[in-house]
């Protein structure tokens, strides 16, 4: 985002001209007369799906935040809106590595029904032998005419199990080092080969799946950028996972995990104690604060500073979490001892209403997560206060001459 | 105010090593748990109707009579003490072995004995024999007890008054029967207990022996937390019930069984605590990223090592607790404070760092992982959280709470 | 009750960034003060009579204007805020400048501005005077003031009961002089001094202005943990002094002056901290050990990742409270409890972190490393500690105590 | 020390005949008439000085824990004894190593007035560019004739200005690795060239000093072990070091910094606030199972099963100390903001009872000082854990082409 595009009176301008638009289009596509479907495939093809995407491809080439204006105007008219959560990682992840480094062509296949919702995405990264160190992964894609043939397992996938694309990051040569002989892909989730497991996680639910694939056959065209550049790729979508984090909408005080600690202690003054009360004010004060630190990141993001300090906030929010739920349990006495329902579930994903067991057990996954709390550190570290790398024995070898 | 200091200066120290007896008992618990008790059974019991393993437990009551290790030799015991219970309590705990040893063996034993002692006082003669043929019975393994107490309960607490004495029916006096009548939620290891001894409110407050079988006595399971001691729900409705004590010996067989339980509990905590530290420096040897150990990476090389220096000082403070007990010494009841603050901090921190350090595995259902952490955590709730037995310490180390 | 929470709902944000001015100030100072205020000399005049640096303190106030910030411009001051007050405060935490800038820019001058407002109240008009001329001479840097209270006061506290009204003198009751006795101990920035507020006890209470150079007052400079804002004894043995401020408004004036203080100090406070991260990752980057830097080493990386998370949340809650207090928000309570809790803190980790990476060298007197660890210290003492502030959240936000 | 040495009857008998020992020397060298050098020099001889020392240098070659029989026995007849304080690093650290390490003819020159305290020992390992990596220390020791030429600088030396001996770790070899290039001398304090600075820390006081050796002479006679060895001899004082923190007396309750923090709550009931009273519960718990785990390690050690928990101590014992002492500041409120004097003192050396801002500043050098808590944890990770070592660069390269 330029400073220039940013100048007070050509915003003023902008959201005009925006506004007008929308009013065009809603004229043209009445929400009461229009079906969903029809209405939502119409609002993407006039470029007001998401206003920053490509014109031609949803968008018009906008920044961000011109879409609250859009927002406001359709909501105004009653319109129907995508259901964002239905997918996370098509929108969060996969739209913006197909809008930085996909073709043309790609993005007229992929950006539409993604936007829409008719094609749910999932990722395909992580392996079991492969998590903190992503780049070592052993998933191999063997060139075979105009198709790759894909064999490999894949480890904690949201939505594999409704996801018609994958993001797949596949080992194409392995003779390089590890960073450089992978290439990434758009796997379709419905091909020969490609099964799902569910894998179930220590609340009892399964959130998340296993993807075993065997010689899943995936079409070269279906490849996002040059073979080889897949590490690259990659990054593109980890970092706009991070933006996504970062830029996320203002949070109220007590919204999140100290909203369930305060209220617990209003509701049961039977159950205090000093112990609890000092533990409950530092956790209080420090969520409070840590709320702050949010707000003061998006207010950055905004004025056109992005800064590092999104990775702070990953860090401290699992420990609060972690925090805050251990204290949660302690508080309940006996009740915190008990549990609703250890069956393995599908689809309740982290429904966080579920009580404090819940809660305490679930948060243990944030420091694991998107990156675990340990190489978070690392980055902060190396990226943020550029101490030294630690010397490191894997950077120049062959992937498959490494120590495993 | 006396200062709490004096008193210890002058006192021998307790023995806080292991003795050949503790570590003969260790060993033997160590190699028929290896066999009845691998953790992939353990989670595969978690989802079978019965969540203890009673075969199991009839094994290690009958072949190494952990069942009456507190029981005097002329009772059927085997005449020890706290301190081999503890020793014991640890190898249970590094094994999360699905049995009701903390419960039985520990506090109704210890309540039973206490009310046994009454025997020696005049008017206690009838409640004492009851006692002594249940300690007879315990001791042979033949059946097994628990005090139905909710899981938070601590030592010193006030007297329960969740269940009360009812309307007693026809021929009850002459049988000498009473009826209790009330509920008591989250009672830990009651689910397998043939007996349940049952305090009751009063005038005197009463402790009470009720058969599993007794009409009108209810039990259900309860879905907890820890997947590896199921609580459960007791709820009594005229049931009959035998006297075992009453006023203060009630009250201290109570908190006998209480005090039992906390510093047993505090050992199979440490024992958890060592067991996920072990488990977690395993898996760093093993766990290869950046085509190094993970565990060659100094930022996990420092957890650990901070991890193991807590284990050790918690190690301390819980053998002293045993050994204060197994002496009646009078620095008891903050050794009782320090120990199960100590090992129940030790072992959830112990849990959450092997969840964490084993990263994404460690947080699947499949990897034994979870069963330490949701054992760890529940435990830390038993019989006091560490804050509450921290603050036990105000009054018992005079360093009184802010006016 | 209310739910502390529904208010903070709907209000829109507070700006938590640093606007162009503040950072052209930030920008000023820390050119003057690396030229004038070098580690160094900072230490060496920790060895010289005058612990206060008055000459910097006069050249920051005439050359930056930094003794007039919070002064209307009609007054003769910037007109600025607590915002700017805030961020200048940074860096001169930073720099760790050995001037009055807490006691009489933020302390003094924020007491004082409160004290005149009463002016637009009937009968406050003789007061309110004196305490405009007061800032007059603030604004222009001619004068410097303190407010005498103990280092330790906080918001909220009740009026100070140190210094009472002594029987007056012939001819004070014409001249409008009153007679002040009593004494004050660890008052901060009151050494250098030109002016003393002071807080007595009376019917009502009030507030005095006593001329540094009066009869019967007397300040003992105090060997003081922090070296670089030297703390005094000060004591009133019928000094004249005349009535800024009685009752209602003189406690507000004296509450206003120390809810500045808490905010002016939690971001001096995080300018020290940043300070002390930066020079520790600095020595990372040069000292070696084992042939590589220090700072390579996963341990030292990742607790300085961890550092500085905890600076980049302590940031944001010093924003927020000098935010609420430029704006008079309602939420300016629990915003100063958050901030100096935080910051405190903050630069209490920072500190002890900069002296344990350094090693032996930060462990030595001629590295500057001890000299931010005595101040972060102090400092976390000084107008609340954390867990004092924190307390004050319990009313805040609806969190009561234990009955 | 072996198990048969502690069998209980031959235990037994040897405390029988060392009583008798005892007493008969009392009978030849009566206390009263005795003068004080003179009886402990007679004491030395007789091998009644410390009874573990070799027969012949002070010692009967008996066990440790022989010792208390006769110190009672010395105690009844009201005899003088040495002044342990006075001399702690000779007795600590270098007579252990001269009885391991030295020959015959050295130990016959060195431990006797080592021994009395006629002769005051300190240490010369530390450099200000060899903390935590000792063995990387420049003070290089030339051969010439039969003496070797020292220059170099050494720091964190207690006691040199009172010592006759320092235990000095010089550089004799630069072309080989950095362990390997080191040799150990005793050096005469005394030398020309020898020049003692003290070394001011943050309390104000200088418990230690800075050496700076100039072309020392050292006589060939007064190495330790062979020319290469250094390294070797210096972890035998090291490890001594370690015994000598393991094996000393039992503690009793509140006699460390808990003390002083519990007896300050006691005493002003008007400072006492909930913050305070649950910080200090905690702290003093802490306190409390760290002092039962010294004691555990003390009766380990007794009973001949020496582990690896003094590391664990060392590292408690300098959070504990932190912890309190700050807790005891912020109690101390607008009190613990005073201190009582910054200007430099000599001989001074930790008193304790100056007050909390004392304790709150020495103790941030008990993480520093006799090996920082980051190399302790370093240790107990590698041989106590057995987790693997970092890869090093420094093993196999000549001391002269480290990077500096």
């Amino acid at each position: 985002m330029l400073d220039e595009e940013n100048a007070p009176a050509k915003v003023l301008a902008q959201e005009t001209e925006l506004r007008e638009r929308v009013l065009a289009f809603l004229a043209d596509h009445p929400p009461a007369q229009t079906p969903r479907d029809d209405f939502l495939a119409a609002r993407f093809d006039a470029g007001l799906g998401y206003v920053h995407y490509p014109v031609g491809h949803g968008g018009l080439g906008l920044p961000r935040n011109a879409q609250p204006a859009l927002e406001e105007e359709l909501a105004k008219a009653g319109a129907p809106d995508i259901d964002v959560r239905l997918n996370v990682i098509g929108l969060g992840m996969a739209a913006p590595t197909i809008i930085a480094c996909a073709s043309e062509e790609q993005k007229s296949r992929w950006l539409r029904p993604l936007w829409t919702g008719a094609e749910v995405w999932c990722q395909l990264f992580s392996e079991p032998g492969a998590g903190s160190d992503l780049a070592s992964l052993a998933t191999r894609a063997v060139r075979d005419g105009d198709d790759w043939v894909v064999t490999g397992q894949k480890v904690w996938t949201s939505l594999a199990h409704h996801a018609k694309r994958g993001l797949l990051l596949a080992r194409t040569d392995p003779d390089v080092p590890k960073h450089a002989g992978l290439t990434y892909f758009a796997l379709d989730m419905h091909a020969p080969g490609v099964e799902v497991r569910p894998l179930r996680q220590l609340t009892g639910e399964a959130e998340f799946n296993e993807v075993f694939l065997s010689q899943v056959r995936v079409p070269d065209a279906d490849r996002i950028g040059a073979v080889g550049d897949g590490w690259k790729v990659a990054n593109a979508t980890l970092m706009n996972e991070r933006v996504a984090i970062g830029s996320s909408r203002a949070v109220a005080r007590e919204e999140g995990a100290a909203g369930f600690a305060a209220a617990a202690w209003r509701q049961h003054p039977e159950r205090r104690t000093q112990d609890l009360h000092q533990r409950l004010l530092k956790l209080w004060a420090q969520a409070e604060v840590s709320r702050l630190a949010a707000e003061r990141l998006r207010q950055q993001l905004a004025a056109g500073q992005p800064g590092p300090e999104g990775s702070a906030s990953k860090l401290i929010f699992a420990l609060l979490n972690q925090e805050l739920s251990g204290w949660e349990v302690d508080f309940a006495g006996t009740d915190g001892l008990r549990y609703d329902d250890w069956t393995m579930r599908r689809d309740a994903s982290s429904d966080y209403a579920r009580g404090p067991v819940f809660r305490y057990l679930r948060s243990r996954g944030n420091s694991i997560e998107g990156g675990t709390s340990e190489i978070l550190r690392n980055i902060i570290a190396e990226r943020v206060l550029r101490l030294p790398a630690e010397p490191r024995a894997d950077k120049d070898i062959p992937w498959k001459d490494l120590p495993r | 105010m006396s200062n709490a200091v004096s008193a210890s200066k002058v006192r021998p120290a307790l023995d806080l090593l292991y003795s050949d007896t503790e570590q003969a008992l260790a060993g033997a618990l160590d190699d028929l748990l290896a066999q009845r008790c691998a953790p992939a059974a353990v989670l595969a019991r978690t989802e079978q109707p019965e969540a203890y393993d009673v075969a199991l437990w009839k094994a290690l009551a009958a072949e190494i009579g952990l069942a009456g290790l507190l029981i005097p030799e002329e009772l059927g015991g085997a005449g020890a003490s706290c301190r081999e219970l503890a020793a014991a309590a640890e190898r249970l705990g590094a094994h999360l072995a699905p049995v009701p040893y903390v419960g039985s063996a520990g506090v109704a034993t210890a309540t039973a004995l206490t009310a046994a002692k009454t025997a020696t006082r005049p008017g206690g003669g009838q409640e004492a024999g009851i006692a002594a043929d249940l300690l007879r019975r315990l001791a042979d393994g033949t059946v097994t007890a628990a005090v139905a107490v909710t899981a938070s309960a601590m030592p010193a607490d006030t007297f329960p008054a969740a269940v009360q004495l009812s309307g007693p029916q026809p021929g009850d006096a002459a049988a000498g029967i009473f009826r209790l009548r009330g509920r008591i939620d989250s009672v830990p290891d009651a689910l397998p207990a043939d007996v349940l001894l049952v305090p009751a409110e009063g005038v005197p407050n009463g402790l009470y022996l009720v058969e599993a079988t007794a009409p009108g006595l209810h039990r259900v399971p309860v879905t907890s937390l820890d997947m590896t001691r199921q609580l459960c729900d007791v709820s009594l409705d005229g049931a009959p019930a035998r006297q075992i004590a009453v006023g203060a010996s009630a009250a201290a067989a109570l908190d006998a069984g209480l005090v039992t339980g906390a510093v047993v509990l505090a050992a199979e905590q440490l024992g958890l605590a060592q067991r996920c530290l072990d488990m977690t420096v395993a898996y760093g040897k093993e766990r290869r990223q950046f085509a190094r150990q993970v565990g060659s990476f100094q930022a996990v090389k420092h957890r650990l090592a901070d991890l193991w220096a807590t284990i050790t000082q918690a190690r301390a403070a819980s053998r002293y607790a045993a050994a204060c007990l197994a002496s009646d010494d009078p620095d008891t009841a903050v050794a009782v404070a320090l120990a199960k603050s100590a090992c129940s901090d030790a072992a959830v921190t112990a849990a959450q760092e092997c969840v964490q350090l084993h990263g994404g595995i460690g947080f699947t259902w499949e990897h034994p992982a979870h069963l330490y952490l949701k054992r760890a955590k529940a435990s830390s709730v038993t019989f006091g959280t560490p804050g509450a037995h921290r603050a036990a310490l105000a009054g018992l180390a005079n360093l009184p709470a802010p006016a």
